[in-house]
């Protein structure tokens, strides 16, 4: 277990996350004002920093970034199986065959 | 093939022209599996029997040696794959993509209801109506617009469908209201009526005579009594049949008016 | 035997020294204790079992006589669910005619009591509860609160479907599946209907669930005793380990649907209702742009892992039995943990081979086929093990010796008769037909169902500290065995001669005795085929009646255990003592080996159980 | 025998029980809001229309803005316990239990708003937005047949594309003057409740459901701000597990929200 001392680095740590944080919000709500051309690049971006304001949140506030084996497995299954759930559920939803005729 | 398949598997007999593939890999499948069941009741009884604790009072830690077991579950993985991969998945691929040519088809709209079907010919031009869901009503389910000329020669039956022997049936079955499901048990043909969806299956009746058609899932309390029947006839009675309905009273373009 | 069989404890406050008295209340009802919580389980999900029975037996009774009025109790059950469910026979006007709605209700809550109110409770919260922390060596749960959580929300899940057999329009009616459209339409004049419950039911299940499966996993990562390291659990525990996961990571997608469905019938929100619907004759008043193949995918997201919840713990338990009566350690342990696990694994990417029919492209439904081939195959694996298990044993045929050994070829017809529906051409044909009844009940009644018995004969004198009577449970076993063939085994022919499931008049309409002309309608002994297994349906039931009559009697009067370990078995849960007390182990328990090691050479016993410590 | 490691790490897994727990429950958790996810996926695709701009955009950064400063408080709650410093920690803890019920109390001014305001679609196939007179919640085309009302006053957003809809309600008034709109001219009617349309359906779970995880997450936070501190005197190491535990929800919650809000308000 951390001593007190590494505690107060971790504070830092938590302060420079908060304010990135803040900062990608800003960020995503900027560029929906500026407007890409293309809606999918909107998406995109959006979704990418969205991604990566959640890594900070679960690498350094929920501590996975040192976590134990075990809850590695355990979100490592989780985030497997929603995946599948995720990716089969679009894919069923694109190759569902049209109807025929003339 | 006179069909020892249907018999030993007490299926209808088959009346439609892909059905007999369908036929083959169900038997493959259960000769595999009676293979399997045989094999392991007869292991297993003899075990039963020479292993009870009368005949056998010490038990041997090691067990069974040699690598027996390794060769059967191996076999089932090898059977297993060779009846996806060339039996399975080439049957369904030519029940989803190899359509026939919709030109030298029927093409018919199934749509299913609480509790009936209602089949809607594209008459002599071979071209539907156009519809709109807002000029759907209680007289025009369909929601056809009249004032297509396509609409002209377009007409409905509703649970007694009929089509031509030996001639492709293409029929895309939708549905109103809930989930049905077109079931034609002895043309082997299953599929679902799902609303929001036009779903298309073929099959090419080569018997003629009369048929069920089945609700094969639940729709509601009359699920049980949704049946149509499919009648299938020659050419030429079919050809004056459709000419009848195409421009007889309560049918056609008029009836959308 | 010199350390494994101590004399029986039979004095609880002697085992029990550091805790308080506890009243009734916190003993028996609120009892944080996972024994007692398991027993709450098995007791109460028994009862669900009966209930069930008596469901389909009331629905058989209609398949086999249409439009005859049951034998007994018309009257009443005019009296408690109204006179649109039970109707009057039309010649006689006797009443007690099951109406079509009330047979779709009762086919409905058959499944969904049999499935989430009887075998799961069974399999997961009773013999999960009760076995798991003493085999690995637990004093409890790890979250003894939550268990008891767990328990209740199931208690209340149970009351909600119960009670909503009496609200106006009756218990939910669009099977167990609960499919959109239908499970929004049915019904929807009543602003609290049964399908309204049913969700409401649901969620209180699958809550129950969610909790306990966390409860589980955390104990058996956190809990295991000293020296029981993975590879030396007993299976069974693996079987309850990857069970836990199914409910945990299966489950909440369809409680996010059960919301989307409870919005869509509450709050005429249209997640699943498409655009366009026609509803008698009038365009529904929806805003449409919903989908009703999202409700399936989540349905059986859920409902594949279930299936495999549902058998599983079965496996296992039979896995424990074999062993123990064979008296050899069981064949290919590791083969059997590895298969486990992949199934799991496996079982959730094979889902949609129940939508085979709903439209799927060849890409996705060969993806789906080629996982439903591949997860048979662990299972081949298992029952392999299984089997050549038996190979050089000494056979002990007990009475949950005898309901393991009956499980294997029944799970074997119910597995096989798998693979005809996996293959998407042939389910094409089978789909939706007595052929899947007869699939999976093989696997969960004949199956499940004897796995379960066999664990409750099995663990009785651990619980109670009597032994179940051996004669009637032999009488229970053989015709238990006899009528469940004798009911599922023509399914298969009916199927096959094409008849659908959910028929209310048993296929009637589709016979050739109707439409004389139909080429490849149902005969006459198809259709006949309905009365023989109604027959042995309540043949079966009369069946448990030595079980009822001996699970109570032995309860109280059954022949007492004279050692903690009667079945001179190896795994942890019989160095407890008898029954076991608050707290399980009077000393911390350890684990020094495998947890089957039956006729080691060498060895003084023909057993060596895990926690006999090394000879120094 | 106790239940062991209720506090103190197992040695090989290095963790404490509810530890463990609470991860096993987020796995859940992750699986229940995938679902809704993926459900917002594939009905966005189905759809032929997503409405666009619906939503007040300042107000929901406000409110991310407030649930980030909530996670990163009670994480920095954690710390001060790790430090010993209790008062601290009650400070931290304040302000993450004032941010929660600050972005429960923005949220329901969201949903009253929407609750009001209304879209009306037209026989001739248009449709507009914009406030009934009088401010009337939850009305559609119904009750107006059951009010036997034959015309609605109604006050339109004004000329606009979709994406002036949100100005509603700090526009009151709005730009056009109210007319006069005859109940045979309406083919629907819908304030912006989940009936409404696919969008709003799958808007209002999702929050809903994400607010109801706030309160929950809230509630136990209070408790151990509250009533629930005095264990930091007889066992502070479980009392300092306990918060992590609580810290860890919080955190999912707010994780949750950092998607919802670009997914629902932006895209
Ligand atoms: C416990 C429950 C359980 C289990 C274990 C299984 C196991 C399997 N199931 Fe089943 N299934 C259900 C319960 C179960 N199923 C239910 C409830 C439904 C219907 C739901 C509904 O629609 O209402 C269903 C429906 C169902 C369908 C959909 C049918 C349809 O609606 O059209 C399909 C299709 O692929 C399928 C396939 C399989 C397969 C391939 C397996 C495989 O895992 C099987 C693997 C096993 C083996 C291959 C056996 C191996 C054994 C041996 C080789 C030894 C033999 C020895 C002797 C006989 C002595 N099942
Ligand atoms: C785990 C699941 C499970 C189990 C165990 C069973 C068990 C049985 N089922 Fe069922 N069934 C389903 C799940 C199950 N079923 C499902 C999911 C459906 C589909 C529903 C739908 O269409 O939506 C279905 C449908 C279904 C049908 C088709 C209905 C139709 O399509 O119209 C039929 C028809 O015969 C049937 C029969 C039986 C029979 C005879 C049993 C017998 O095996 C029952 C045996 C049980 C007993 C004999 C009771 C024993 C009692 C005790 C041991 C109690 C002791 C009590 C105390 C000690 C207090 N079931
Ligand atoms: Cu239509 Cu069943
Ligand atoms: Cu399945």
């Amino acid at each position: 277990m951390a001593d007190s001392h590494d505690i107060s680095k971790h504070v830092k740590t938590y302060i420079g996350i908060f304010i990135a944080l803040l900062i990608g919000t800003v960020i995503t709500v900027g560029l929906y004002y500026v407007h890409f051309n293309s809606i999918a690049v909107t998406i995109a971006v959006a979704l990418v920093i969205a991604t990566l304001k959640s890594f900070l949140v679960a690498g350094y506030f929920m501590h996975l970034m040192s976590e134990k084996k075990t809850i590695y497995w355990i979100m490592g299954v989780t985030i497997f199986f929603f995946l599948a759930l995720v990716g089969l559920f679009v894919w069923s939803l694109y190759d569902i065959p049209k109807p025929r005729g003339l | 093939m006179t069909n020892y398949i249907t018999k030993y598997l007490g299926m209808p007999p088959v009346t439609a022209a892909h059905a007999q593939g369908l036929d083959n890999l169900l038997w493959y499948i259960h000769v595999l599996m009676a293979v399997l069941f045989v094999g392991w009741l007869a292991y297993f009884l003899y075990v039963i029997v020479r292993f009870s604790k009368a005949r056998n009072p010490k038990a041997d830690y090691q067990g069974l040696k040699g690598h027996a077991s390794n060769y059967v579950e191996g076999l089932v993985v090898v059977v297993e794959f060779v009846l996806l991969v060339f039996f399975a998945i080439p049957l369904w691929a030519s029940a989803v993509d190899k359509f026939p040519d919709a030109k030298d088809s029927l093409v018919l709209d199934v749509v299913g209801s609480q509790f009936s079907w209602r089949a809607r010919y594209p008459g002599a031009d071979k071209i539907f109506g156009k519809q709109d869901a807002r000029l759907v009503s209680a007289e025009n389910l369909s929601g056809v617009d009249a004032k297509d000329p396509n609409a002209k020669d377009d007409f409905e039956v509703v649970n007694d469908i009929v089509v031509p022997l030996n001639k492709d049936v293409i029929v895309n079955v939708s549905s109103m209201d809930v989930i049905h499901c077109f079931a034609i048990k002895p043309m082997r043909v299953t599929q679902d009526a799902i609303p929001g969806l036009k779903l298309a299956t073929h099959f090419k009746p080569t018997v003629a005579g009369t048929y069920l058609i089945n609700c094969a899932q639940l729709c509601g309390n009359s699920h049980f009594a949704m049946r149509g029947t499919l009648t299938v006839m020659n050419q030429a009675d079919y050809d004056k049949w459709a000419a009848s309905k195409a421009t007889g009273a309560g049918a056609g373009a008029g009836s959308y008016e | 035997m010199q350390a494994t069989s101590h004399a029986t404890h039979h004095d609880p406050t002697h085992a029990d020294s550091h805790h308080e008295e506890l009243g009734f209340w916190r003993k028996y009802i609120f009892s944080t204790d996972h024994k007692v919580i398991g027993f709450q389980y098995l007791l109460t999900a028994l009862v669900f079992l009966l209930i069930g029975f008596l469901l389909i037996g009331l629905m058989r009774w209609q398949l086999a006589y249409p439009g005859r009025a049951i034998p007994i109790g018309g009257a009443l059950m005019e009296k408690m669910l109204g006179s649109d469910m039970v109707g009057k026979e039309a010649v006689t006007g006797k009443v007690g005619v099951i109406m079509p709605d009330l047979y779709n209700s009762f086919g409905a809550m058959h499944g969904t009591i049999m499935v989430f109110l009887a075998i799961v409770p069974l399999a997961f919260g009773a013999f999960g509860n009760f076995v798991t922390p003493l085999q690995i060596g637990a004093p409890d749960m790890a979250f003894p609160r939550l268990n008891m959580a767990s328990y209740w929300a199931y208690f209340y899940g149970g009351v909600v479907m119960l009670v909503s057999f009496f609200v106006p329009g009756g218990a939910a009616k669009s099977g167990w599946t609960s499919y959109s459209p239908l499970a929004s339409v049915a019904d929807a004049q009543y602003a609290v209907n049964g399908q309204t419950l049913w969700i409401i039911g649901m969620v209180l299940l699958i809550t129950s669930s969610l909790l306990g499966a966390v409860n589980f996993i955390t104990t058996i990562i956190q809990l295991r005793a000293k020296g029981m390291t993975w590879m030396r659990m007993p299976f069974f525990v693996w079987a309850q380990f990857v069970t836990g996961f199914l409910l945990l990571l299966a489950f909440p997608p369809l409680e996010a649907a059960g919301i989307m469905q409870l919005m869509d019938n509450v709050l005429d929100t249209s997640f699943f209702l498409p655009t366009g619907m026609v509803v008698s004759g009038k365009v529904a008043d929806i805003s449409g742009g919903g989908s009703p193949l999202l409700w399936q995918h989540f349905f059986w997201f859920l409902g594949h892992p279930e299936v495999y919840v549902l058998i599983l713990p079965a496996m296992g338990i039979v896995a424990e039995i074999i062993s123990n009566n064979t008296r050899r350690p069981l064949w290919g342990y590791k083969t059997l943990v590895y298969s486990v696990l992949c199934i799991g694994f496996l079982s959730f990417i094979v889902w949609a081979h129940h939508m085979y029919l709903t439209g799927m492209g060849t890409k996705i439904s060969t993806f789906f086929q080629t996982t439903t081939m591949m997860i048979s195959i662990p299972s081949v694996f298992i029952l392999t093990c299984f089997f050549i298990s038996l190979w050089g044993g000494s056979i002990r045929f007990n009475t949950p010796m005898l309901f393991a050994l009956a499980f294997l070829p029944m799970f074997g017809i119910g597995g096989l008769t798998g693979l005809p529906l996996g293959f998407n051409a042939t389910d094409i044909y089978l789909h939706d037909t007595y052929y899947v009844i007869g699939h999976f009940h093989y696997v969960v009644a004949p199956g499940t169902i004897f796995g379960l018995l066999a664990g409750i004969y099995y663990w009785f004198p651990k619980a109670t500290g009597r032994f179940m009577n051996e004669f009637l449970g032999k009488i229970h076993f053989v015709f238990s065995l006899i009528f469940m063939n004798a009911v599922f085994l023509p399914m298969f022919v009916q199927g096959m001669a094409g008849m659908s499931r959910r028929m209310y008049d048993g296929g009637a309409t589709y016979s050739l005795q109707n439409t004389p002309e139909a080429i490849g309608a149902l005969n006459a002994l198809v259709i006949k085929h309905n009365i023989s297994i109604t027959h042995a349906a309540i043949g079966l039931g009369l069946a448990q009646i030595p079980f009822i009559i001996n699970f109570f009697w032995s309860m109280f009067a059954g022949k007492r255990v004279t050692s903690d370990n009667p079945w001179e078995a190896t795994t942890l849960e019989w160095s407890t003592p008898t029954p076991p007390p608050h707290g399980n182990f009077l000393k911390e328990p350890a684990a020094y080996r495998g947890p089957y090691e039956y006729s080691a050479p060498g060895a003084a016993t023909d057993f060596t159980p895990q926690f006999q410590a090394e000879k120094p | 025998m106790d239940i062991p490691y209720t506090s103190k790490p197992r040695p090989d897994t290095g963790l404490y029980n509810a530890k463990v727990g609470i991860w096993l429950f987020l796995a859940s958790e992750v699986m229940l809001f995938g679902a809704l996810f993926s459900s917002y996926i594939l009905l966005r695709i189905g759809a032929d229309v997503w409405p666009q701009g619906l939503l007040n955009i300042p107000i929901g950064t406000f409110n991310t803005a407030v649930l980030i400063t909530s996670s990163v408080t009670v994480v920095m709650a954690w710390a001060s316990l790790k430090m010993n410093n209790f008062p601290k920690f009650k400070l931290y803890m304040g302000i993450t239990i004032l941010c929660a019920l600050a972005f429960l109390g923005i949220k329901s001014i969201e949903y009253k708003d929407k609750f009001t305001h209304y879209q009306v679609w037209l026989k001739d196939g248009t449709t507009l937005t914009g406030h009934i007179a009088g401010n009337p919640y939850f009305w559609n085309h119904n009750t107006l047949d059951k009010k036997k009302l034959d015309h609605i006053e109604f006050t339109s957003d004004g000329k606009h594309d979709a994406k002036a809809g949100d100005k509603g309600q700090s526009h009151p008034g709005g730009h056009a003057p109210a007319v006069k709109i005859e109940r045979k001219d309406i083919t629907r009617l819908s304030a912006y409740v989940p009936a409404h349309s696919t969008y709003f359906a799958i808007y209002f779970t999702l929050t809903a459901l994400h607010a109801l995880h706030v309160i929950g997450g809230s509630l136990v936070l209070a408790f151990f701000w509250g009533p629930g501190s005095k264990m930091w005197k007889t066992d502070p190491e479980r009392f300092t597990n306990r918060i992590e535990i609580g810290g860890l929800f919080w955190h999912f919650v707010d994780l949750v929200w950092i998607f919802l809000f670009p997914v629902l308000y932006l895209l």
